[in-house]
């Protein structure tokens, strides 16, 4: 199990080959990247995220290690930037390893619902009309965590 | 105790962190303290309900007591992923 | 959309970079890699893929076709190697793109569910004491479709 | 018209394909057929529950009938991913 918190670029394509050899007895992989969008309504700069450094390792391992334990992996990895990032740089990633695929899947799903809501991450989007605004924490985000 | 603030929270206070003198019992009772030495304060706590608390950089609630704690961090719901 | 049947490695990081990137506008990127696993009595030396030429290329094609439909993907790709395969090589994945990671994820779960049971492929296990024996599918394996 | 075996089913009989000429109206019909030729095909259609089979390549089933159609083919449930 590995939790990185960086301001660094990931390289997904080293990481995921690096997983997936690591675990070749797994059976199943599963990685899931998450990219910055542009906004909504178009003109997105950079999307700026805050953390909070000295709870973010701590959630991040917590939630993460409730994965292992619940879905029996073999392995999961869990990277998350912050810093100011331009649309289409790769924002997060997850992988999870585990036997069968279901677990697998379910796991990386799991991994995502509560790194969106109980990872303290706050993303600021920075538009080319001088505009800037906070993304407000979606209902069905936290609807989300209902389901574990 | 360091009272840390983040994104808008920390926008609105207009300052990261802070230590606090506080003979506050509960979170609630923190609030209702910052609230009534500066407008700014009132201004990001006007809506608790969008506002979420970690003493001791656990998830924790308004009601919770503040006896040993250390760090009080304030924040809106939070948008990782 | 690609599909590709082939008996040659791929390489998945490459694969899961260039799909990333090639769709860095949205938002959610799923993979799925499926890997050769020991047999459950263990002594596996070999996995030997058989697959139906004339047919394996049209199912995979319709199968990815229908979920980028259904579930509105930006892209979707399929490898599924044949051949034999040893222990711990990967047999085959899957990667979507989607606005939102709830679609990227429920389409590769999708793809996953109907590579498993409804293209042309069989798998036999050869073992080091001499036997060998065609993987059975798994009523879960067809259980599973009736949830799309 | 072309009949295909995979798998188990191509063990059993002992060929991967072969030419059939035959009248059968429907898949069940040729089954019949070729298993009344020989035992090889009676051990493998043995069970049809555990047999799937595609007209075409398109899957299909028993009682579909094979006018107009040049390739069947017999397999056992798919096992991919």
């Amino acid at each position: 199990m590995r939790v990185s918190v960086q301001v660094e670029a990931f390289h997904l394509g080293a990481e995921a080959e690096g997983f997936a050899q690591a675990n070749n007895s797994a059976g199943a992989i599963v990685t899931f990247t998450g990219i910055v969008r542009d906004a909504p309504q178009g003109g997105l700069v950079a999307m700026e995220i805050e953390h909070y450094p000295g709870m973010t390792l701590k959630a991040l391992n917590e939630i993460a290690q409730t994965a292992m334990e619940r879905w029996s992996l073999a392995d999961a990895l869990v990277i998350h930037r912050y810093g100011r990032l331009a649309p289409g740089e790769q924002i997060m990633m997850v992988a999870t390893a585990a036997r069968h695929r279901k677990d697998a899947f379910v796991a990386a799903e799991y991994l995502m619902d509560y790194l969106k809501s109980r990872a303290p991450f706050w993303k600021k989007e920075i538009l080319n009309d001088g505009g800037a605004g906070w993304v407000a924490a979606r209902d069905e985000d936290e609807d989300a965590l209902t389901r574990w | 105790m360091e009272v840390l603030y983040f994104a808008w929270v920390r926008e609105r206070i207009g300052l990261p962190r802070e230590r606090v003198e506080t003979r506050a019992i509960t979170v609630a009772d923190l609030v209702a303290e910052l609230c009534s030495r500066e407008d700014r304060y009132a201004a990001a706590f006007a809506d608790l309900s969008a506002i979420r608390v970690a003493l001791d950089q656990e998830l924790s609630d308004f009601d919770a007591p503040l006896q040993g704690v250390r760090e009080v961090a304030f924040f809106p719901p939070m948008t990782g992923g």
